[in-house]
């Protein structure tokens, strides 16, 4: 198995105007930069991404609203975001607010072929509406949908050739589950290492749901929130 | 009355030993400072660690390692990092002891609002809808009043709810309170409010019964 | 935090007539011996057991099948044991047959607050009766069933005091998914470290699932199945 | 006509490079000791392993490495090991683009029945009916009759079933067979099996167009 690509623009071949995509990170920590990039310079539009955020102004997929490539986001938290505000104020920008379980766990059900499930979370509020309600153990539930995507693009620490990807810290967070729910899954990663390195017990996503990957260059790993203890 | 640093004592004070807890961003936060010593709690923070420690050294920060407030943090000796799926795993199958979140309005009947203003600027619920519809143990920490000195306990909430029926307690600047069948339930007054006080600022059904004590903080 | 018990029959305090327990394992690998052992010494009847097979004559579950302590099976597949035929098509013993990826997603779904989900295994053959059927894409699904238990017992590799677990190779197999699901969670260890000693980035199962955890002894780990390749 | 290993050589030709493949018990397993050289194909066992590898040498086993058959195995570079719902999620979810398995009954519309005798001891469908149900490329390795010389290719399933129209090509000791809306296609012979042997094992509807022609192994 040879998935390695030379470089994001060559990974994101394919990805056309109108498609629909997951982007793995929380916030601006685990994102798919490199991807990103070269999506805003191949001019695609009509996208519509699935991310738990949206990137802030000029950083993260907030790059792709500056240029307006983004017609629809699906979404649990928008905020830290200017243009994506003046955007869906405007009506330019469709929004989907889910809630962040049901996101992660939507994206997980479509990786692993379960077209729907139940979950309490939103019953009794917008999220619910539209949504059939059922009772388990006298407690009210909505069905919720799995979410798959054209390509999911993801972010990780280490890989290999086979796809095998290992995550640092919380840049794991939705990445392992959008990898899963890809129809071609993109794994960008901070180092390429040779079949073997990887201890086949500690791999966080197997090779088998990742088609392509590419190491990625100039990480800026932007801090949304630096915070720190004083030293003394 | 408490400021915010009151009332995330007056929460520590629910705190059991063991507890995994998971702690909303503002007031609630401020609780992870306030664990009783030798009390052993595990904070949960929803992007994926458990064992949520204190903020890095100055120069140590790590971009890969934040909290659900986007904070840099570091993990603590026992903690553990995980997925966002196995995450709200955690909270949705009920493995958390106790939520704490912050709320725009609470209903007598333990409704929530919290994450929606019509016709503002709407920034998402975050994992707040998944905490309210699967915790068994909900403390609101807010404001009894908003900036305009309306109350925020309500007998209906007004603005588009984040969960049905689910607050258990909410701890205020005001007071301590406990949903019941029957409304709100007085538990304690801050130090230097009367009932009255607090009765002026509910707008939902308050209870009194007998004696009011004062925090002791 | 520290959840350490002193030994497996310490760990298996509790556990009562009647309960249903879950237990992880595949064959004879990654089994809990040490709480198996347990259990036949505390002479606790009446179990209905989860786990997706039923051990061999003389070791695994068919340990508590020859002291006739179930009185049911949930399991995917259980040849290799005739003590458990005898008492199955004696009447004695009743077994519940579940395909094995509905077995491991109902303890995870158990464990994660979902209720119930969609799948299309089993649709249209007898795990199918009784169940509602649902169109998903123009293909037939059934509605399964989250599984909990009054406890669950899992083998790890290592183990800390706070609970987190690492499972070696093949042994991991159930163990992770029903560490979610029983309302208490019993781990059996080969050897319990320091914590800290254990990367939080490659923790398996993270110690909020586990309640209690014991280093076990004597583990026999038999192979089910010596195959090899010789030497030359 | 084909021996077991006969059977799993054509099948091996249907291997595609780069293909994840899930390999039964029984003649399937033979597969993976004919996979064409230069081809890379991934083998999983369902019991948690990509990348599953050869036998260990003698002295190495080790209790904790299994395939789903619980032979002791060994791990490739660049495999991998995850839990059961994990293996599970690669087969329900569709990422496995070929399953190889047994059967003991397929019917013309691509029923098949591999896990049950009524009356006689029932061992369980382990994964059988997960992947029957989830796989867009099945194909059964089976002998064309049973051993009391009764054809495997039926109308309809006798044994209860495993999966409901699932089966896409069947490799027996005497053909290769394509389910088709309209019955068993026959597309090619076993070594020295005439046409007419084949339709006098085939019970189901079997589809004979033009010359049929001999495996080429």
């Amino acid at each position: 198995m040879n998935k390695i690509v030379a470089s994001a623009a060559e990974a994101i071949n394919g990805i056309k105007d109108d498609m629909t995509i997951m982007l793995g990170g929380f916030g601006l920590c685990g994102i798919p930069e490199n991807c990103i990039q070269a999506l805003v310079q191949a001019e695609i539009k009509n996208l519509t991404c699935i991310s738990n955020n949206a990137g802030v102004d000029d950083f993260g997929l907030g790059l792709l609203l500056q240029k307006r490539q983004i017609k629809k986001m699906i979404s649990s938290y928008v905020g830290e975001n200017d243009e994506f505000e003046r955007q869906m104020l405007s009506g330019e920008l469709e929004v989907d607010l889910i809630p962040q379980g049901s996101l992660a766990s939507r994206c997980q059900a479509g990786g692993a072929g379960v077209p729907a499930f139940y979950t309490p979370a939103g019953y009794g509020t917008e999220v619910a509406e539209g949504k059939e309600v059922r009772y388990f153990d006298g407690k009210p539930h909505i069905l919720e949908s799995a979410l798959t995507a054209d390509f999911a693009i993801i972010k990780g620490w280490k890989g290999d050739r086979f796809g095998n990807i290992m995550y640092k810290g919380t840049a794991r967070n939705f990445n392992p589950v959008m990898a899963m729910a890809g129809k071609i899954t993109i794994a960008e990663v901070e180092e390429i290492v040779e079949p073997g390195e990887l201890d086949p017990n500690f791999v966080h996503t197997p090779g088998i749901f990742i088609q392509r990957i590419f190491q990625g260059s100039s990480f800026e790993k932007r801090i949304e929130q630096r915070t720190v203890t004083p030293k003394s | 009355m408490l400021d915010k640093i009151g009332i995330a004592k007056r929460i520590s004070q629910e705190l059991q030993d063991g507890w995994y807890v998971n702690l909303g961003i503002g007031i609630p936060t401020l609780v992870a400072n306030y664990v009783p010593k030798d009390m052993n709690v595990e904070f949960q923070s929803e992007n994926g660690i458990l064992g949520m420690g204190a903020f890095p050294y100055e120069g140590e920060e790590d971009a890969d390692y934040i909290n659900a407030g986007k904070q840099t943090v570091t993990i603590n000796p026992g903690g553990s990092i995980f997925d966002s799926a196995t995450s709200f795993a955690m909270i949705r199958g009920k493995h958390i002891q106790l939520t704490v979140l912050g709320a725009m309005e609470v209903a007598e009947n333990g409704d929530i609002a919290n994450w929606k203003i019509p016709g503002k600027m709407v920034k998402g619920m975050g994992g707040a809808m998944d905490l309210v519809a699967s915790s068994d143990n909900i403390i609101v920490a807010m404001m009894h009043t908003n900036k305009r000195g309306k109350s925020k306990l309500l007998k209906r909430c007004s603005l588009p709810l984040t969960g049905v029926a689910c607050v258990k307690k909410i701890v205020t600047n005001l007071a301590v309170l406990e949903v019941t069948d029957a409304g709100f339930q007085l538990l304690e007054r801050a130090p230097g409010v009367s009932v009255e006080d607090i009765q002026n600022a509910t707008e939902g059904k308050l209870i009194i019964e007998g004696d009011i004590p004062e925090m002791n903080l």
